[in-house]
């Protein structure tokens, strides 16, 4: 079957003072359809990177990227993106952001609002719908950001440490949440979080990248049955893959 | 509530948040010392400066008789008209040159050139080209808009944060709706910088275009007035395409404040 | 009133009129108007008041005007082709070169050397030119300041010249500042010999298509102008009425110009010291540069029209 | 690494930055577009449009007798010092206007209203209190420049993210600190407009200000051109005023990529 | 004592549509010289509006703020401020960012230097000294704004979620030299997560606050021995209280 997202012998380098700094070098990876894939490794590895050229919005130095086996030509809307930064716009309130996506799609009002009040319900801020984002709470924006990608329903999600600026119940609401839906209408999606237990309790595979130069270390299977509940989460085997995902993010050989 | 407010300690010295009461008096304040600045210039027998007192009685002639009105009227055509064509079609282009290079390499040399180009210089042209109605002396005054604003809509495509458009670009937007829904509310303040330039730029032009045969209009009998050294005149038209000016400006304000709204600021 | 209207046709015939809101410009129109002397030959003006003289000759280029006035300073775009003058208008005798008081300059001799304002190219700057030629000086020989004619007020109120070249009313503006001021030399000391008569300027293309609406043009400003030569006090208050200008403000407009009455003119004209007016204007404007030869001017004045319309 | 690079899917169908080579001939492609239409319109018999020809050959013969050198430079040094007086004025009036709501409520009134009033008319007044040397002159470029200036800086001051300057105010900052190391590099862009206006405004103004008894100068070269209605000299004083505009314009863009490097950019 | 910091009786309100929405409901707090105080609760329960009240950038609705002992007038270079959204200069490289504190404290340039080398490495960016914000990635970013704060050496440390886009390891290695710190110069530190486990592992006291309105829950007390290792975190009574502090923050009645 061919992937959903594969990159193929990707590198990339930036232009600093003093010669190019190589990013991302040769990294080969196949994300297959309906597949969730998390991505861990040390700060400044290349994680964002690598997401922001699946999202069509950093071309590679070398090599390809293909989504459904063809290159891969700019952003569109069948692949939802979370920013690490969250890039809300300033000038609209937290339903008319959630609502931007979904008037490209020119849905019925009805539809739109429908879908609207339900992506900002899931993720609690209801209450803040018509709030401006300089009036939310880091969290909060975070929130608003996830439900806009959320609310377009995208074939695949690349999501950039979505629940980094949550704290820890919220979070663990959203992972279901997002658990959820994935199982059901079978997305794709890359998964970037320096949390290694969430990078385990929501991941198919986890990818762990190393850094200097920017590379995929070792890909770990993760076999935990779905739905992920409590239960998985306090299990021997959980607690297995979390050290050897968190043995290979932290005791790296270095590179050769 | 507000009782313990008074009571609270200032946490931040300055309240840079003008109280609007206070700035209007402070406004008032200014203008008043003006005034005097100005009554003390042409009490000091500075040679040729007419006093407030003379220029209001000429005012209320010019009131009385009509001529005010007809004259303001005219001009605030002329310069309405010209100065809305010129910013709005100045976004677009602003846009275009931002956006696409190609567009840019074409326009740029132009809007860099006519920019410099005093606009009594553009007025023959604009005769040869257009006659002598009232077509090119609103011309004249929308070049001068278009002009300035050009410069600031262009620079602010340019300022725009390039995490908006990629965020509306994976929502699915087109360059339209981009350019409609990211550019042009993100570069408001530089849209609201380039009109506000863009409304002095036309006002100041409007004497040059009122040299075009204009049969009425404040530049107009400005220039009348010239003719015969009549300063009081002079000084009205002066007054009240300055008073006109700031009037539309604080409108402008008034319009950047609701839309600008999302902004922090201090 | 049809009567005078050749063809008897009850449509009156459009001509577009540009002028410049003064005394000189305006007194024969503000004349014909209160006489209805439009109507009477058959015409349907359409006043349109400029600021100055070379505009409405591009516009007459530009087949937007068909008809102008100029003053003496433009004259030389008519020499040079852009326009026909139709008739000449009243001579303008309102330029001085003026001094302050106890300055030490009490002759045009005692100007060397000497800072001048001056807007360059007007008759107030022909008078100094000529003026400087007689005293045996030269342009070189004083230090010619060219600013335009506000910037002279100013700037001479304000004493930053040590002379100056202008004109009435401008001033009676300076008078104002500096009531005693000097007048060295006025425009009068050289009439008969040199004359800054304005004028009336038609387009190229109407003497040459239309000259039957030109002679009835010429018709209504004769009229006019003997009317106003006639009743010049009268006239000075008209000319207010009809620009909306204070009163006092052409008061004694008519003492700084010489308004000819037609069969006067008419007359100058065929003896041909209208032409001489103009010929020495031009040769004026060769020597400033503006032209490079004088032209006959029977190639731009159409004395026949205007004796035509005269005598009929 | 290139010729991998060559073969590389085009993953972004736009690129928007320009490759130099291309914009060039972009630019000269506009211009050579320019003179045809110029060409043109000369040719086509719009009576009273000088061609390119006889400008070409007016130019020559100006360069040749050495007037216009002199007037470039003469006009140069008055562009120059008041563009640079006005605009570097700005930058503390504008600063003063955004920060301080007192300093703002006084001075606002004072440039919107003349911003408003055209050169020309200050020129009586520049006369009557500086003489008719070369300061009015300079003043009135001067004036131009700073008005047009002010606008922007002063929204440019407005518009600094405040989180900024809570980041500098907490690391101990004076006022005067978070002005120079804070206002001033983080509203660079809106200063860079402020300047590009300022720099079109101070040219545009260079007739104006030459009517105060210049004696050389582009713009007094045409104003005399124009008393004689000497088009291809009109043309020549244009051009070079353009040409002028444009290089001054070029070299203040290469000064804004230095300082605004930091920029997230299309 | 005078306590170091003292909330009385804050409450802050912000203009919204349709009323005031109550941000911070009479808030009492005394921090103590040389405590180390964390700050939990639910996303938009108001933690960083009283940091940013403490750090004298917000000022309270009503009731004090009180540095020892006098009242809180505006900011100053004696409490140095990590913000959530990092605030770096995007036209300094991380060197001058790093060293514009110091430069207002007028040290003599090798000290600044010096000083500004120190906390660069410390965060582990000295490859990276002289790039700009915009090269960094979101956790180097981070770290560029811990290093700006840790350089001018301030008395009292407002910290809002300083490792919240670090990975796993950054953020222990951070942790521990904090404490480090901490423990040696004995400065006092306000720091902000939404991490559980932080918030025990580093603090004398966690404060947890509950939402809508934004108020303190409980003050828990940590009373495990410094320095905390590796051990301490292993051991029961570093799960009991953090257990504790979980529940209270996160079984929380609602509000009286
Ligand atoms: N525009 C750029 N110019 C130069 N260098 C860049 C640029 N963008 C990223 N880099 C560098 O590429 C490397 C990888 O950055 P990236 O943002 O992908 O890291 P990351 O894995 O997402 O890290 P984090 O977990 O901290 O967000 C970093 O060293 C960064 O400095
Ligand atoms: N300027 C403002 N205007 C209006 N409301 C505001 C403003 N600043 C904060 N708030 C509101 O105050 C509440 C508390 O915000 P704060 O940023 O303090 O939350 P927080 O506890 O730091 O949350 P998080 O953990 O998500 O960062 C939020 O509901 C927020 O919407
Ligand atoms: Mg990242
Ligand atoms: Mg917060």
């Amino acid at each position: 079957m061919i992937p959903k997202i594969s990159f193929r012998n990707v590198s990339k380098s930036f232009p600093l003072k003093g010669g190019d700094f190589l990013a991302l070098d040769r990294v080969d990876l196949d994300i297959a359809d309906r597949e969730f894939v998390t991505v861990v490794g040390p700060s400044g590895c290349g994680k964002s990177t690598l997401m922001s050229m699946a999202a069509g919005l950093t071309e590679p130095g070398t090599g390809d990227i293909l989504l459904d086996g063809a290159p891969v030509a700019g952003p569109g809307p069948d692949r939802g993106v979370i920013f690490q930064q969250y890039a809300l716009f300033p000038w609209l309130s937290v339903r008319k952001n959630v609502e931007f996506g979904l008037k490209l799609m020119n849905l019925p009002p009805d539809e739109r609002k429908r879908r609207a009040e339900h992506a900002i319900e899931l993720v609690g801020l209801s209450d803040f719908a018509d709030a401006l984002p300089k009036t939310l709470s880091g969290g909060m924006k975070q929130r608003c950001a996830i439900a806009r990608a959320y609310a377009v329903d995208p074939q695949v999600l690349l999501m950039d440490e979505p629940f980094g600026a949550l704290d820890a119940l919220t979070r663990v609401q959203l992972q279901d949440q997002l658990l959820d839906t994935w199982s059901r209408e079978r997305r794709t999606v890359m998964f970037i979080t320096h949390d290694v237990d969430e990078a385990v309790y929501l991941a198919n595979r986890v990818v762990v990248m190393a850094a200097r130069p920017g590379r995929i270390h070792r890909v770990i299977d993760v076999d935990l049955p779905y739905p992920r509940t409590e239960e998985v989460r306090l299990s021997p085997e959980f607690s297995r893959i979390r050290n050897e995902v968190w043995h290979s993010v932290y005791h790296q050989a270095p590179a050769a | 509530m507000t009782a313990a407010t008074v009571t609270e300690p200032s946490a931040s010295p300055r309240r840079r948040r003008p109280r609007p009461g206070r700035t209007v008096v402070l406004n008032v304040a200014a203008v008043i010392a003006g005034l005097a600045v100005w009554t003390g210039l042409s009490v000091s027998g500075i040679t040729g400066l007419t006093g407030p007192v003379e220029v209001v009685r000429r005012g209320a002639e010019l009131i009385a008789d009509g001529t005010l009105v007809t004259d303001v009227l005219a001009s605030l055509r002329r310069v309405f008209t010209g100065f809305v064509l010129g910013t709005v079609l100045a976004i677009p282009v602003g846009f275009l040159m931002g956006w696409y290079a190609t567009a840019r390499a074409l326009i740029e040399p132009y809007v860099q050139f006519f920019r410099t180009i005093p606009p009594l210089a553009i007025i023959p042209l604009a005769i040869l080209l257009m006659g002598i109605g009232e077509t090119p002396k609103v011309f004249v005054i929308f070049l001068a808009a278009f002009l300035s604003s050009v410069v600031s809509t262009f620079q602010g495509v340019l300022d725009v944060d390039r995490t908006l458009i990629n965020a509306a670009r994976v929502l699915g937007a087109s360059d339209r709706t981009i350019f409609m829904k990211v550019v042009v509310p993100a570069s408001t303040p530089f849209i609201i910088v380039g009109m506000r330039i863009g409304l002095g730029a036309a006002w100041g032009t409007l004497v040059a275009a009122e040299l075009i045969a204009a049969q009425e209009g404040l530049g107009y009998r400005m220039q009348q007035a010239q003719l015969y050294y009549d300063l009081p005149t002079i000084f009205v038209g002066l007054i009240s395409i300055g008073v006109l000016g700031l009037v539309m400006d604080r409108l402008l304000l008034l319009a950047e404040r609701r839309l600008t709204g999302w902004q922090e600021r201090r | 009133g049809s009567s005078d209207s050749g063809g008897g046709a009850a449509e009156p015939k459009k001509v577009r009129f540009g002028y410049i809101a003064d005394f000189s410009g305006a007194a024969v129109l503000a004349a014909a108007d209160k006489q209805g002397l439009w109507a009477k030959n058959g015409l349907e003006p359409e006043l349109k008041v400029f600021t100055n003289g070379p505009l409405q000759i591009q516009a007459l280029g530009a087949g937007d005007l068909d008809f102008g006035y100029i003053g003496s300073g433009a004259t030389w775009l008519a020499a040079s082709g852009k326009a026909k003058i139709v008739a000449p208008n009243m001579l303008g005798q309102a330029d001085r070169v003026i001094t302050y008081p106890g300055s030490g300059i009490s002759s045009i001799a005692d100007l060397k050397g000497k800072k001048i304002g001056v807007p360059e190219g007007t008759s107030g700057d022909m008078i100094l030119e000529l003026a400087l030629k007689e005293a045996g000086l030269s342009g070189k020989d004083v230090q010619k300041v060219n600013m335009d004619a506000s910037t002279v007020v100013t700037a001479f109120s304000g004493k930053q010249v040590d002379a100056a070249a202008i004109w009435y009313p401008l001033i009676d503006t300076i008078k104002k500042n500096v009531p005693d001021l000097v007048e060295l030399t006025k425009s009068e000391d050289f009439y008969p010999r040199l004359s800054f008569p304005s004028s009336f300027v038609a387009r190229n293309e109407i003497v040459t298509e239309d000259a039957d609406t030109v002679s009835k043009v010429l018709k209504v400003l004769q009229q006019g102008n003997d009317w106003v030569a006639a009743n010049t006090t009268e006239a000075e208050a008209l000319t207010a009425t009809f620009l909306k200008a204070p009163a006092e403000q052409f008061k004694g407009s008519s003492a700084v110009t010489k308004i000819l009455p037609t069969s006067e003119l008419k007359g100058l004209m065929a003896d041909g010291s209208v032409s001489g007016w103009y010929k020495g204007l031009a040769d004026l404007f060769v020597t400033m540069g503006k032209l490079t030869e004088s032209p006959d001017p029977a190639t731009y004045i159409t004395t026949d029209l205007y004796t035509a319309a005269a005598g009929g």
